[in-house]
């Protein structure tokens, strides 16, 4: 896949305060604005402050790709002592940029030069100096460096002018001048360079989708939620959900939300159900130790079926685990977390695109089945970017709602027992349906009393099926080989662009496989399921967590079995260890053949 | 005293009942608590006083947690919503800001808001969000059938505490005090006059406002804090208090023997309501761009 | 109508010996609701023809005050001593301890004797007098009727003779009732008390037609109203099988009308009867001459009733000490002939009855058997069958009634001007208590006659009380009996009394037994909470979920409309009907909102 | 046992890559650091020429495969300048602030092409030839059979004339002092070469010195040359090829000897108990002659670098000119030179 066309994955690796995501976000716009392909990821300190590391990776593609190259084409290093370790990464023939007139002496090994590979080429050049030069402070060295790059790869500066523009745009315009200063500044060095790698920027394909829009997986939900229409958010920082409500914190007050952060998970979760409750399109983010600590809200959530919106992006876990690492491992406490019985409905998209396109979704599906809705994404997916074409805005807006018909004389049944299992929805305001919404198992008028437990359990749970064909959501999807095939590869979330990135190789090797991703986790999508693993010899289910809990799931659900591929490495999922699997089990599935062979030899 | 005396003709003061009109913020269903339970007192004070504030049914939500005093959302007639144990505050506070239009009335018992659910309470006091925290504070676990809570008096003896509680009992006036609550005050079952009318006073309260109500467990607590006890203890709030006088609303709360029922504390400041909407306005003014863009 | 509180002062002082409550705590209306609650509420008061405060006079025995229980009692009937031993105690049948599941009614008669007995000897009797009005009021008869009018004419500020045929005023209680049922010292004592602040007593005296008697006319000329109290003093005849106005009776020596019997022996003329005496009659007086013939040394007496025992028109305790004295009584039969010869009778032939349907009086009615007529051998019969009104001494024409007794309109004045009647007279053979009634309420009728307009009118007198003044465990005292003289000793001696009253432990653990039911126990709809505590701890089903009330024509309450739906809850009340007035509710309400006043009928002067 | 040694050697030239191949070949254990200006790895520089045959992928030209310096662990450090050699601290310093402590240093740092100083002027319009970019700008701003202006020509630019007379250039050869060099010869001497030369199609242009250089605008030729008597020359690039002068600045503080360039002893030791010199950048003291000289030459070079090594690791193997350096025209008609003997 993309061997042709354009396909660069830039690295910027520095320490907080360096600018380095600022510099990576640049170039990230800039090349969606080009009308690239555009797959991100940002690496952030566990730190809260000081120098840690932090690495900008930018995957630039004139075709779709699904993840990050294992690979980078060309690696800036703000900060020696952090990009030392990541040298390695770049490729043979990659570029190695870094500052060669340093400030302060370094003992034998402290410069990145003692680390470039000799297949590697370094491009120093004195990166502080020319921010100097051309700010009066070393504070642009990030802008420096990466007009200079652009330069190098004599890539146009205008995109990266207008981003910069935009980026300063609420700053005093001379701060945006001074950026852009530096970025000619570095963009006039790099083009004179003489250049010794091989790094390639070709044309962009033509922009046939409209507007291309950079975004996080956490940014495109957020957007998603505006272009819904959210009405609250409630939050409590926690990486790597943070940056949801940090965007919501600017955005929402200007559509004329509400935004609150709470003193912990349990109240975000608590005012997100109270809104909802009261009819507003009330969202939270969290990470898992704050889904965890959601779960009983959540249960309350089924219980008095009151719609919610929580986005829990995981991270390596348990406990505080690995903060700023990706792992899948939430996923039980998402579909099963809490007491009792509580069905609720899980999305886990698998690109930014669906973060978009599932939180532009997500209110609805709540309102529609009067019931908590968990996006579960991961830490990889909410800080890696991407281009997205977003939609019109007016395609996620709220429908006008209906409020229930109320018999005279009867009093409002908030629970009815309905044909579809959903009951017509009262919020507080709508005159003479004044019911109280429980915790407690209750009757048709929502007050306490076990008589119908078992009815109003099955009302829960049955009327959650229809979510797996809600329109204009894609709940699961199949990719490459239709048909029979000897291996599909199942997966969701994050990891599903390793598995598509895999299963493109694979196909390209002569391997008959085909990849689906699901993204209705619960309920789960069963009957395409069953489709799939009829049409596959072997089904692979590769996943960010120890125990498979994607594959206990499915193969408990359909009973039947699948080969796990399960890592906990705290990085995303490699494509080669994917592919290696794949083409082990394409061999086994084709084994037979082969041992008759050997037989008759 | 002397309205005792005067003959009351029962179909006069129904007619007078129906016709005051504060019977529709009744639920149809009979109350559960044990008979004689001090909730009864809030219940009814409640829904006089959103009869006097003239306020609809539909405009009216009650948020509890678990406990006794959180059953309280289902024997009114305006919208409810039966909680978690402890976290009333968090809903109440995304209820009204789901719809500001809502008055929102927040319920409890003292474990509910002061055990599991004192970590909400400073918050909700500083950001004042526009609404009613009732706390019924019976010093006991009810409806777990009897253990010590955090305002159980030294030497309480319970389920949990056989040998006699000796947790110092917290003091909810202070902690209200000491965190920025607008409206501070308390009253007592006993008392469901002077209840309603600080029940009424609280609701108009623009902001936080919270109000300790004092009660007695009759069936778990036999010995503490009885009608008889309580009813000896309380007092009236000094005539020549000013509720504006943070230090002095302090110290009364400090003297615990011998409550005082009224206003301790109210100032007047922004709501978290209208400090959104402040952030509304400069949201506009400012159009700040995202972090990260 | 403006009302003051003066009687109310005073009656304050006497009730409970405190001095009068604060003004605030105490309210007096003239709503139908409050009079109506009162006649629903304490029956013994509306079952008392003089309605007598029983509750209040048992509650100054409760408290020990039986000198303040015997003013309360005055207050209705000057005479307490009397009537708590010869009362036919309507109040007892009504009392609310008697009711269906709540055991035995109070001894309220016997309390009220206790009252006077336990009295301390210096005692002060407390009348409110009223200045001289110049009217002048005769009274013929100085029966309880009389006396009652007469002392009540005479605070009232009026100039009152009293005539009396005998030598000695009382009528009937004097004349009529034997003295081992009402020693003679009493009666003295209460008659004089009542007629001594200046009524003129005028005794051997007949007002009539004949020589020496006084023209009725002349009392009229002379006075400026006239009240007639002359009571039944005729025999009711003896109606036979071909003798219905029973002329037979005088026939024999041996069989005399039981009332004339009585009245002789009382004035003095020696009595004797036979060993075997039928008394035929159902009444106090068919009793007395029962018990009296014991006394004279008959041996076999025996009653004969129409009907059976248990409808006869005499208290419980009385056929028991009847019985107790070996008396039988012989039911179902009808005395159709008198059988002797030469004057003395042998035997009485009855006609054997079966009970048949009611009477409107409450009594059955008693229907031959044809052919079961049979003989009842005996030495004396006494008729008591009842008595009657006589007119003879009139020389004027007096409306009668269908009974031949005098017509009054609702002023008790009879067809003629400014002449008024009372008691027996007007009723025709009753109690003593409804005489004594009546004797009050024509005293008040003349009295507004005479000033032209009602200086007094009755109220409502509604007083806070502090506490419930009851227990509980109370309610299950049993019902004190009246310690009686022993059979011997009894019938060995004519006036020997045979109840020999409460002693002052017995009087107090009786009193302790009335509900005191004039507390009216409310929930102040202001200050309830609805909590229910109250109905929890309540007795009987007596507090209720309301959300109306039957309101009768007349103003008067009804039943409480319950329901069970909170918010139709307009209140919780107490239903005082079923109420017991154990307190249990008072003492639980957490809010105090359940007050408990003293509703009592009292008089306040119309300014 | 004691840390490994660490030898550093500056320059990755034929010297210094010769001497770390050889020093890893003596030592599996040592640290062998190198320092170099290049941005790529070692390469002849007299494959440089072969750009002009097409060869311009500077992979095409490496010596040994990148990998080979991961495989016998020869720390390859490109782009650094070194900036100060602290003889008694044992330390190398570089532009960037790094500081390098070794335990012995080899300068095999080459020399830079000399420019007559009447025309470092105009340096900016004259094409270095110094380094794999310098050779490829050249390449690239060269027109197709365009011409090329030679100041001087020694014997690396000869080497470059030759190859681009054969790939269809014209070439401009100004003669002067150093034409031929390092071959000291007489004007009598020189001129069958000359002629040589001229018959290949070398425009050949004695007796007269250049005074300037311009660039022309608009148009080729790019560069015209002004020379002391008046004429001028034009052509697309003017190269300068006078000689080398070895690159010693860095060494002024390593308490070493110097002349012109580092005096070595004929085991190529510096005065200096730890740094030893090699290739270029070093004059050698000749016993015979007693003057220290330098030996210049491809197969010299590489010599020097692996004897410098040998003898860093203990050998005392004195330098020993196997041939007299010298250059003729053979019997082909061709020129030949022992400078550009490669073999050994």
């Amino acid at each position: 896949m993309n061997k042709a066309g354009t396909d660069i994955q830039f690295a910027i690796c520095g320490s907080a305060g360096d600018g380095t995501i600022a510099a990576g976000d640049i170039m990230k716009r800039a090349a969606a604005a080009m009308g690239f392909h555009v797959i991100a990821f940002d690496v952030y300190p566990p730190e809260i402050r000081g120098f840690g590391k932090c690495i900008s990776r930018i995957r630039v593609s004139s075709e779709q790709a699904y993840s990050l190259k294992e690979q980078t084409d060309v690696f800036v290093s703000l900060n020696d002592g952090h990009a030392i370790p990541h040298v390695g990464e770049v490729r043979d023939c990659g570029a190695v940029i870094y500052d060669d007139h340093l400030i302060a002496p370094v003992p034998e090994g402290g410069h990145i030069s003692a680390h470039v590979r000799p297949a590697q080429i370094p491009y120093g050049l004195p990166i502080r100096q020319v921010s100097e030069q051309a700010t009066n402070s070393a504070r642009s060295r990030n802008i420096v460096v990466l007009g200079y790059v652009a330069g190098l790869l004599d890539m146009p500066p205008e995109p990266f002018h207008k981003v910069v523009n935009q980026k300063f745009a609420t700053k005093p315009p001379a701060v945006a001048e001074a950026n852009i200063k530096a970025f000619d500044a570095g963009f006039e060095v790099g083009r004179k360079v003489f250049r010794l790698d091989d790094v390639e920027v070709g044309s962009a394909p033509e922009a046939d989708r409209g507007e291309a829009v950079m975004m996080t997986g956490n940014g495109a939900i957020a957007r998603g939620f505006l272009e819904a229409g959210i009405q609250s958010y409630f939050g409590y920082p926690i990486t790597p959900a943070t940056s949801i409500m940090e965007r919501l914190a600017v955005e929402l007050p200007k559509a004329g939300g509400r935004f609150l952060q709470t003193e912990d998970e349990i109240s975000a979760i608590s005012a997100t159900i109270g809104a909802g409750f009261a009819g507003s399109r009330a969202a939270t983010a969290t990470s898992g130790p704050g889904l965890a600590l959601m779960t009983e809200m959540l249960g309350l959530g089924v219980m008095a079926e009151v719609p919610a919106v929580i986005v829990c992006s995981q991270r390596g876990g348990p406990s505080t685990g690995l903060p700023t690492k990706t792992e899948q491992s939430d996923l039980n406490l998402a579909v099963f977390g809490g007491s009792g019985d509580a069905p609720r409905i899980v999305i886990a998209p698998t690109n930014v695109e669906g973060c978009y396109r599932c939180a532009g979704m997500a209110f609805e599906i709540a309102e529609a089945f009067q019931v908590p809705v968990i996006l579960l994404i991961d830490l990889y997916l909410s800080n890696r970017y991407e281009t997205v074409f977003p939609s019109g805005r007016n395609v996620f807006a709220p429908k006008p709602r209906q409020a229930p018909e109320r018999r005279e004389g009867e009093e409002y049944k908030r629970f009815a027992l309905t044909e579809s299992h959903i009951s017509p929805r009262a919020l507080p305001g709508d005159p003479d349906m004044m019911y109280t919404a429980t915790g407690l198992e209750h009757n048709e008028l929502g007050k306490p009393g076990d008589v119908l437990h078992m009815k109003m359990n099955a009302k829960r749970h049955e009327k959650l099926k229809p979510a797996t064909r809600y329109p204009g959501l894609t709940t699961c999807k199949r990719f490459g080989a239709e048909g029979k095939v000897d291996v599909g590869i199942l997966g969701w979330g994050s990891t599903f662009g390793e598995i598509l990135e895999a299963m493109f190789e694979a196909q390209e090797e002569g391997i008959s496989c085909s990849a689906m991703k699901v993204v209705m986790l619960s309920p789960l999508p069963e009957e395409e399921l069953r489709a799939f693993f009829d049409d596959c010899e072997v089904v692979l289910v590769p996943e960010l967590n120890y125990q498979g809990q994607f594959a206990n799931l499915v193969s408990g659900a359909l009973g039947r079995p699948v080969v796990r591929l399960d890592r906990t490495c705290a990085t995303p999922m490699a494509v080669a260890d994917i592919l290696a699997e794949v083409r082990r089990l394409a061999s086994d599935v084709n084994e037979p053949a082969h041992a008759a062979a050997g037989g008759g030899a | 005293m002397n309205e005792r005396v005067e003959p009351v003709y029962l179909e006069e003061k129904l007619e007078e009942i129906r016709a005051d009109g504060h019977l529709r913020y009744r639920s149809r269903s009979l109350p559960t608590w044990c008979p004689g339970c001090g909730y009864f007192s809030m219940a009814d004070g409640l829904t006089v006083a959103l009869n006097r504030l003239g306020l609809d049914n539909k405009d009216v939500v009650v948020v509890s947690g678990i406990g006794c005093a959180s059953r309280f959302p289902f024997f009114v007639n305006t919208y409810g919503f039966h909680t978690l144990h402890g976290r009333v505050l968090p809903v109440a506070t995304g209820v009204k800001i789901g719809n500001d239009a809502l008055t929102v009335i927040a319920v409890g018992g003292d474990g509910d808001a002061f055990a599991i659910g004192a970590g909400h309470i400073p918050h909700a006091a500083r950001r004042n969000v526009d609404m009613t925290y009732l706390v019924f504070d019976n010093g006991i676990y009810g409806l777990t059938k009897g253990q010590t809570s955090p305002t159980s008096a030294l030497g309480f003896r319970t389920s949990s505490t056989p040998y006699e509680n000796g947790d110092m009992p917290l003091n909810p006036l202070l902690m209200l005090l000491s965190y920025e609550a607008s409206w501070v005050g308390q009253a007592y079952a006993g008392r469901p006059h002077h209840l309603t009318d600080m029940i009424t006073m609280a609701i108009e309260h623009k902001g936080f406002s919270f109000l300790r109500i004092l009660s007695p467990c009759v069936t778990f607590d036999k010995t503490d804090n009885t009608y008889r006890n309580l009813g000896m203890k309380v007092r009236d709030i000094p005539e020549d208090h000013d509720p504006s006088d943070r230090l002095a609303a302090m110290a009364l709360a400090m003297e615990e023997d011998h409550p005082a029922l009224g206003l301790f504390y109210r100032e007047d400041r922004d709501t978290l309501g209208e400090v959104m909407q402040d952030a509304a306005r400069k949201a506009q003014a400012m159009n700040l761009a995202p972090k990260g863009l | 109508m403006a009302l003051t509180n003066r009687i109310g002062q005073n009656t304050d002082l006497n009730r409970n010996g405190r001095e009068a409550a604060a003004e605030s705590d105490v309210h007096y209306s003239r709503d139908p609701r409050d009079f109506g609650w009162l006649r629903e509420n304490v029956p013994c008061q509306a079952a008392c023809p003089a309605g007598t405060d029983i509750p209040a006079y048992i509650l100054a025995i409760l408290e020990g005050k039986y000198g303040d229980s015997y003013e309360i009692n005055r207050e209705a009937n000057v005479l307490p001593g009397v009537l708590g031993r010869i009362c036919s105690r309507p109040c007892e049948t009504e009392c609310r301890h008697g009711w269906p599941g709540n055991g035995e009614p109070v001894s309220i008669c016997h309390l009220k004797r206790s009252a006077a007995d336990l009295k301390h000897r210096g005692h002060r009797l407390n009348e409110s007098l009223y200045g001289p009005s110049g009217k002048k009021v005769a009274i013929v008869g100085s029966g309880p009727a009389g006396i009652a009018a007469a002392h009540d004419l005479s605070l009232m500020g009026h100039d009152v003779t009293l005539f009396e045929r005998e030598d000695e005023p009382g009528g009937m209680l004097r004349y009529g009732i034997p003295e081992f049922r009402l020693p003679r010292d009493v009666l003295r004592e209460e008659i004089h008390n009542a007629l001594r602040l200046g009524v003129e007593l005028r005794t051997g005296v007949s007002i009539g037609n004949g020589e020496g008697e006084i023209p009725f006319s002349t009392l009229r000329a002379d006075f400026d109203a006239v009240l007639l109290a002359t009571g039944c003093m005729a025999a009711t005849e003896l109606p036979l099988r071909d003798d219905p106005s029973g002329r037979a009776v005088a026939d024999f020596e041996n069989v005399e009308y039981g009332f004339d019997f009585l009245l002789d022996m009382h004035r003095g003329k020696p009595k004797k009867v036979g060993k075997r005496v039928a008394v035929v009659g159902a009444g106090f007086t068919a009793l007395d001459c029962a018990r009296v013939a014991r006394r004279l040394g008959g041996e076999d007496i025996s009653i004969h009733l129409r009907t059976t025992e248990e409808y006869i028109p005499v208290t419980r305790d009385e056929i028991l000490e009847a019985k107790a004295e070996n008396v039988g009584f012989l039911g179902l039969r009808t005395p159709i002939a008198l059988k002797g010869e030469n004057g003395h009778l042998e035997a009485v032939e009855f006609v054997q009855n079966r009970l048949g349907g009611w009477r409107e009086n409450g009594r059955r009615k008693a229907i031959p058997i044809k052919g079961s007529e049979f003989d009842f051998d005996c030495d004396t019969v006494l008729v008591a069958i009842g008595q009657r009104t006589a007119h003879d001494f009139l020389d004027a024409e007096l409306e009668l009634d269908r009974w031949n007794n005098a017509r009054t309109d609702e002023n008790g004045m009879t067809s003629l001007e400014g002449v008024f009647a009372a008691g027996d007279y007007v009723k025709g053979a009753s109690t003593v208590i409804e005489a004594v009634g009546q004797g009050r309420e024509v005293a008040r009728a003349i009295d507004t006659w005479l000033m032209g307009k009602p200086r007094r009118v009755p109220a409502v007198r509604i007083e806070k009380v502090e506490a419930p003044l009851r227990q509980r465990a109370w309610d299950f005292i049993p019902r004190t009996h009246m310690p009686t003289e022993e059979i011997e000793e009894r019938c060995a001696n004519l006036t020997e009394e045979v109840e020999k009253g409460y002693d002052d432990a017995l009087a107090h653990e009786e009193a302790r037994r009335c509900y005191l039911c004039n507390l009216h126990y409310k929930i102040d709809v202001d200050n309830c909470i609805y909590c229910r505590a109250c109905i929890e701890v309540a007795p009987k089903n007596c507090i209720k979920m309301v959300e109306g009330i039957e309101i009768h024509a007349d103003g008067t309450y009804g039943k409480l409309l319950e329901t069970g739906e909170w918010d139709h809850v307009g209140a919780i009340w107490i239903d005082n009907v079923e109420c017991i007035r154990c307190g249990a509710c008072y003492e639980v309400c957490p809010t105090q909102c359940i007050s408990i006043t003293r509703n009592q009928l009292c008089m306040v002067e119309v300014e | 046992m004691a840390a490994p040694l660490h030898h550093v050697i500056i320059g990755s030239g034929s010297a210094g890559f010769g001497a770390a191949k050889t020093l890893r070949e003596g030592d599996p254990d040592c640290r062998i650091t190198m320092f170099t200006m290049d941005g790529i790895p070692f390469y002849h520089r007299y494959e440089l020429p072969e750009i002009f045959r097409g060869r311009t992928d500077w992979r095409d030209l490496l010596a040994v495969p990148p990998s080979f310096y991961d495989e016998h662990r020869i720390n390859l450090r490109r782009r650094c300048r070194v900036v100060d050699v602290d003889g008694a601290a044992h330390t190398v310093s570089l532009a960037h602030q790094e500081t390098v402590p070794f335990d012995s240093l080899l300068v095999a740092a080459g020399g830079r092409a000399y420019l007559p100083e009447n025309l470092t002027g105009q340096a900016d319009l004259i094409h270095g030839f110094g380094s794999f970019e310098a050779a490829m700008k050249v390449y690239r701003d060269l027109p197709k059979g365009g011409s090329v202006i030679m100041i001087g020509g020694d014997m690396i630019g000869i080497d470059l004339l030759l190859t681009l007379l054969s790939t269809g250039y014209s070439v401009t050869l100004i003669v002067n002092a150093q034409t031929f060099w390092p071959h000291e010869l007489s004007a009598g001497e020189r001129a069958p070469l000359l002629d040589v030369l001229r018959n290949k199609g070398v425009r050949v242009i004695e007796n007269a010195r250049p005074v300037g250089i311009s660039a022309r605008n608009a148009g080729a030729p790019a560069r015209q040359v002004a020379l002391d008597d008046g004429t001028e020359v034009g052509g697309d690039v003017v190269m300068a090829f006078c000689g080398l002068a070895s690159s010693v600045e860095f060494m002024l503080r390593a308490d070493v000897d110097i002349e012109r360039g580092l005096l070595v002893t004929p085991e190529l030791r510096t005065t200096n108990e730890a740094i030893w010199a090699a290739g270029d950048v070093c004059q050698i003291w000749h016993d015979g002659d007693k003057a220290y000289k330098f030996y210049h030459g491809w197969k010299n070079v590489r010599v020097m670098g692996e004897l410098a090594a040998r003898n860093i690791q203990g050998a005392h193997e004195p330098f020993d000119v196997d041939v007299e350096d010298s250059i003729w025209v053979g019997e082909d008609g061709e020129i030949h030179s022992t400078f550009w003997t490669r073999e050994t």
